[in-house]
């Protein structure tokens, strides 16, 4: 008998627990030439908001020591556009597709996951809330646990497909911003999204980025997931999905050891197409190494007492 | 085409940081267009993370070999120089849209700066291989710092060079080579030109404005910081022309390009 | 003519500006084999609490992808041994000499303030408020705008030297922090301390910390700390001091291209015990190659418009 | 001692993990005493960013070389692995406190434990010199594990080697085979013997387990993981002895190890 990778993330079932983060997997298609999308445990698009979005000037990306900062000033087609172009690909997979959602104000959001509700074939809402507040001086909605709870509030009301908060790291206590969205409905918790950084070239003594600052992302970041998801998971509230550098089964196996249900990866992606189908197989054999029959029996099984 | 692993059939340095590298890949071999890019990890290290892209330089049917013509700039350029013939790097390729070999046009005109001369080898044969006559213009700062002439020299093409210390060729830029030239004619009617350049982005502002002028059609191949390579990532934007006072498009290099017809993109 | 490395922070003149980080170079003699540490532009020493502390038990450290996590739990010898047995070694150098301080009461880092105050040659007291309030629940001094005015006020009130706030880089807006601790008489910023992370032993299932989580450090978070160290410089309220991920003169670069007074050198120590002297030398040359006569001239040089 | 780059004189795989490496470097050669470590960066990469600690497995006055003996587990060994000779790395070193030669005891006793043989050589040659006798019990889970015994073989010293798979020596852990010769009286009187214990963390508290029972001294070599190797960071504690309910007070392995008396240390 096989080992049963399967887990339910709050009403989303997934058949195996990597899915491909937010931004980094374009619409899918992108990567259908390159790997068998078919085969992972979900998708989470690219940010979408209500209307298109250019995004940020160039440069918008750059390297650092095992990460990357990326500006990429949430680019996308806007809501509409993503129903008509891009959707119907993404359903033809046969994988669970979650829409990753971000607006710059509390009805756009409801809007937008209003209109997503219309659709078939969804298998759940990601809220991006580190996107700036127009209408408060472009602080983040998630570095607030009020503006956190309006956001998650209203996407909830308007919609009755599965909900995923998706946290900021950028914040003093991550605890009281989990609970707030969790009081808002959220079905789920994602973390973490990136890190604000910087980075200069000093040649030309100009930032690195066109937007002076991004987030960082990448192997990096993976001690700070990792604390935050810990943190999260030991509140008990609702499921969370891991994610923050991982590239290897190993660091996969961090996340789900320290209690998540599901990953993403993100970064990842770049450094190698290949990994979240590496992993998913890998999995398969350290659970069976292990003598484990389901990746449920690993999932928060980490030992702290000494 | 998936990414893959390929074993490295030769290695060379043909000048200071200037290295040859030649690799197996059937896949590539096979479905490559000249102008399109391969996705490079020397290594499964973490640092430097990312691929490096670089322009398919030539490619071997015989011994289904790709090469590619680099420059170490950095470090992630640094360790694939230091690979060695019998190693394997992670390639993911071929990327993006090649060159269009424009039938109309039988008077190839390719004006490469530096580096810049990276994908020629392939795209002259190419060329040649439909009847075209393939001129190719090459500039560098320094005599030193020639590399990769021979391969040119020897695919057919007629080869003219610019240096900007006037120690080898016409002395100047290349753009004034160019200028030079197509003022005399030298390439043939106008109307069956076609231009294809690749070098820094000041050069291609100058070969595009020169195409104007003389109304030849041109194709610039262009560089932007990668991370997916594939069009996933919105990394590598570069601003759609005539939309410096509209609201900004961006055309995305990895995908769209790396190469694009001058009258898509905006040059600066 | 040769090119000036001196800098002032605040009332504290340095010959370079290149320091030593707290908890990274022990009491100074540590490395005084290794390397000749009367050439550096200052000592931070490890951070100094009233009454001895034995730190965390093992194992306090873990390396991540590009950096380290430590627990080490802020053992010391105490003030009184301090200034017993090791400020003598350190005051023969003639280098600036800066106690870190770090405590659990606001009246302890003013009394370990006020016995220091007492001694010759210290050219600062560096207080690290990143260390756990045990009167309010184990809550990072410096994650409050208002605990962190208190203890720097307290501190200020404590001693003539000039006084450097250590920031911590785990809050949400690290601008009012700032803000706070000047207003409470801070002469000088320094930041950043260390980020939570946390690391598994996916064999053993346990944290690889005896601590669970400890602190990140190291060039993976270099580009957060050059970020909240441009958003402190914007503020132009008093001299910064960059710290976190510099290895190379390049990373300083960044730091000083970005508006850094001065930087400390941590985890780079450990990489290389030469990386500091490197700095400094390689720092003069990088100034000739620009035709800049002194390092006041690139402090703050960055251009941010396209 | 600064750090210094140092010139690889050989680098040879002499089983399917271990590896023994030799280079070059006067100051540790000259400086050095058995049981102290040398902490050592493969490259200047910054992944894996720390240096590793290893301990000095024997050295070679006539080419002022140093060897380590080492065993890949992880990605510094594995980087450390690839260095080939003519390569340099970079060695701060010589680093703490070795084993302490007891003249009162003339006959020493060295148990090793797998990799734990490697600070062996270097301390047998220091023995010899004081004219010491000195017996070498060595184990290893299996008999294909077993490496750098002709080392220890060809040094005057009596070679006792345990297998847990007894498909050499005798059947059972070092530590069995040690309580046997103690036990039977093997090595002399037991006011002669003096311990000296290199392995895994278990085994350690075995030795001095007997050792306090047979009334010998011993000195165990410790392992913790280190950042700075030379007391300044405190990352390396171990528990100092008889401190369980007490207060804890910690050692530092690199600076006050990594050799401890058994009396010292807490050992579990
Ligand atoms: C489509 C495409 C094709 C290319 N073809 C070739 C080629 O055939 N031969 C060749 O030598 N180089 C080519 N390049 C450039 C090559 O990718 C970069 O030189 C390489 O990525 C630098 O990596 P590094 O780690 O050595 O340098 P880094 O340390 O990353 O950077 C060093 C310097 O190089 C510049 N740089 C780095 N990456 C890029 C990039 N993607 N685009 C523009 N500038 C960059 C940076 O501004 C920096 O100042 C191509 C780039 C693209 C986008
Ligand atoms: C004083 C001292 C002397 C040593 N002498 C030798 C020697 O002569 N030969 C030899 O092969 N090894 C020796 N070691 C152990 C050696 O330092 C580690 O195996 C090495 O650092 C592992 O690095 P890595 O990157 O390959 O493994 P990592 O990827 O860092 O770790 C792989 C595994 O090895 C263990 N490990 C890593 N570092 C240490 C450490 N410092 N102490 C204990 N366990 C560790 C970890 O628990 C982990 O499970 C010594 C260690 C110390 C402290
Ligand atoms: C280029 C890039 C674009 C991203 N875009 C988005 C986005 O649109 N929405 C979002 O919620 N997160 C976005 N992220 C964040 C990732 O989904 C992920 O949370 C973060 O990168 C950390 O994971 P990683 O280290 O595996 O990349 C982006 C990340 C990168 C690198
Ligand atoms: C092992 C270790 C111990 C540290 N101890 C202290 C300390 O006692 N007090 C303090 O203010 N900072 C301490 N720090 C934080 C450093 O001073 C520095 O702020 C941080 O490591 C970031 O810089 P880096 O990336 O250059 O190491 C410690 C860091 C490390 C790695
Ligand atoms: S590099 Fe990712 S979109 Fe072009
Ligand atoms: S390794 Fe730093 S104190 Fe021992």
């Amino acid at each position: 008998m096989s080992v049963d990778l399967s887990v339910k993330v709050s009403a989303i079932r997934l058949r195996n627990p990597v899915l491909v983060a937010s931004g980094t997997f374009g619409y899918g298609e992108e990567y259908a030439d390159h790997i068998d999308v078919r085969k992972l445990g979900g998708i989470v698009t690219k940010s979408i908001s209500l209307h298109p979005r250019p995004g940020n000037p160039p440069p918008r990306i750059a390297e650092t020591p095992c990460g990357m900062l990326n500006a990429i000033g949430l680019a996308n087609v806007g809501v509409h556009r993503f129903i008509e172009e891009k959707l119907p690909f993404l359903r033809s997979l046969d994988v669970p597709i979650i829409v990753n959602i971000a607006c710059s104000t509390v009805s756009e959001y409801a809007e937008v996951a209003a209109i997503l509700s219309e659709c078939d074939g969804l298998a759940g809402i990601e809220i991006n809330i580190s996107c700036p507040n127009v209408e408060r001086e472009g602080m983040a909605f998630g570095s607030d646990p009020s503006t956190a709870h309006t956001v998650v509030a209203a996407v909830r009301q308007a919609t009755h497909l599965p909900v995923i908060a998706k946290l900021t790291p950028n914040v003093t206590d991550i605890v009281t911003i989990a609970q707030s969205v969790v009081d808002a409905g959220a079905d789920a918790i994602s973390l973490i999204n990136t890190l604000v950084g910087m980075s200069i070239d000093i040649n030309s003594r100009r930032p690195k980025l066109a937007n002076i600052t991004g987030g960082l992302s990448g192997p990096a970041i993976r001690p700070v997931a990792l604390a935050l998801v810990w943190k999260i998971v030991r509140l008990g509230t609702v499921p969370v999905i891991g994610v923050g550098g991982i590239t290897t089964t190993e660091d996969a196996l961090e996340f789900f050891i320290a209690g998540a249900t599901a990953i993403q990866i993100g970064t990842g992606n770049f450094v190698d197409p290949r990994t979240p189908l590496r992993i998913i197989e890998e999995l398969k054999t350290f659970l069976e190494e292990e003598g484990l029959e389901s990746i449920s029996e690993l999932i928060g099984s980490l030992t702290i007492e000494p | 085409m998936p990414i893959h692993t390929c074993h490295i059939l030769s290695h060379e340095r043909l000048s200071g940081d200037v290295y040859r590298l030649k690799f197996v890949s059937e896949p590539i071999c096979r479905g490559a267009q000249p102008g399109q890019f391969v996705h490079i990890r020397a290594d499964v290290q973490s640092d430097p993370l990312l691929p490096r892209p670089f322009s398919i330089h030539d490619i071997d049917r015989e011994v289904m070999g790709v090469e590619i013509l680099f420059q170490v700039v950095g470090s992630g350029t640094r360790i694939l120089s230091s690979k060695r013939k019998g190693e394997s790097i992670e390639v993911l390729g071929p990327l993006g849209r090649g060159f269009g070999v424009d039938h109309e046009r039988r008077i190839s005109v390719l004006v490469a700066g530096g580096i810049g001369l990276a994908p020629f080898p392939f795209l002259i044969k190419r060329l040649r291989e439909s009847g075209h006559s393939v001129f190719v213009l090459a500039g560098w700062k320094t005599v030193e710092e020639i590399v990769g002439l021979e391969r040119i020299e020897s695919s057919g093409a007629s080869v003219d060079v610019a240096t900007e210390d006037g120690r080898r060729g016409s002395c100047g830029t290349v753009t004034k080579l160019l200028n030079t030239r197509l003022r005399a004619g030298d390439f043939g009617s106008e109307s069956e030109i076609g231009l294809y350049a690749c070098g820094p982005g000041a050069m291609l502002a100058t070969v595009a404005h020169m195409a104007r002028q003389y109304n030849v059609p041109c194709q610039v191949s262009l560089e932007e910081r990668m991370a997916c390579g594939v069009g996933a990532c919105y990394g590598c934007a570069v601003l759609a022309a005539d939309r410096e006072n509209a609201c900004p498009e961006y055309k995305l290099v990895c995908k769209d390009g790396p190469v694009f017809d001058m009258n898509e993109v905006c040059l600066k």
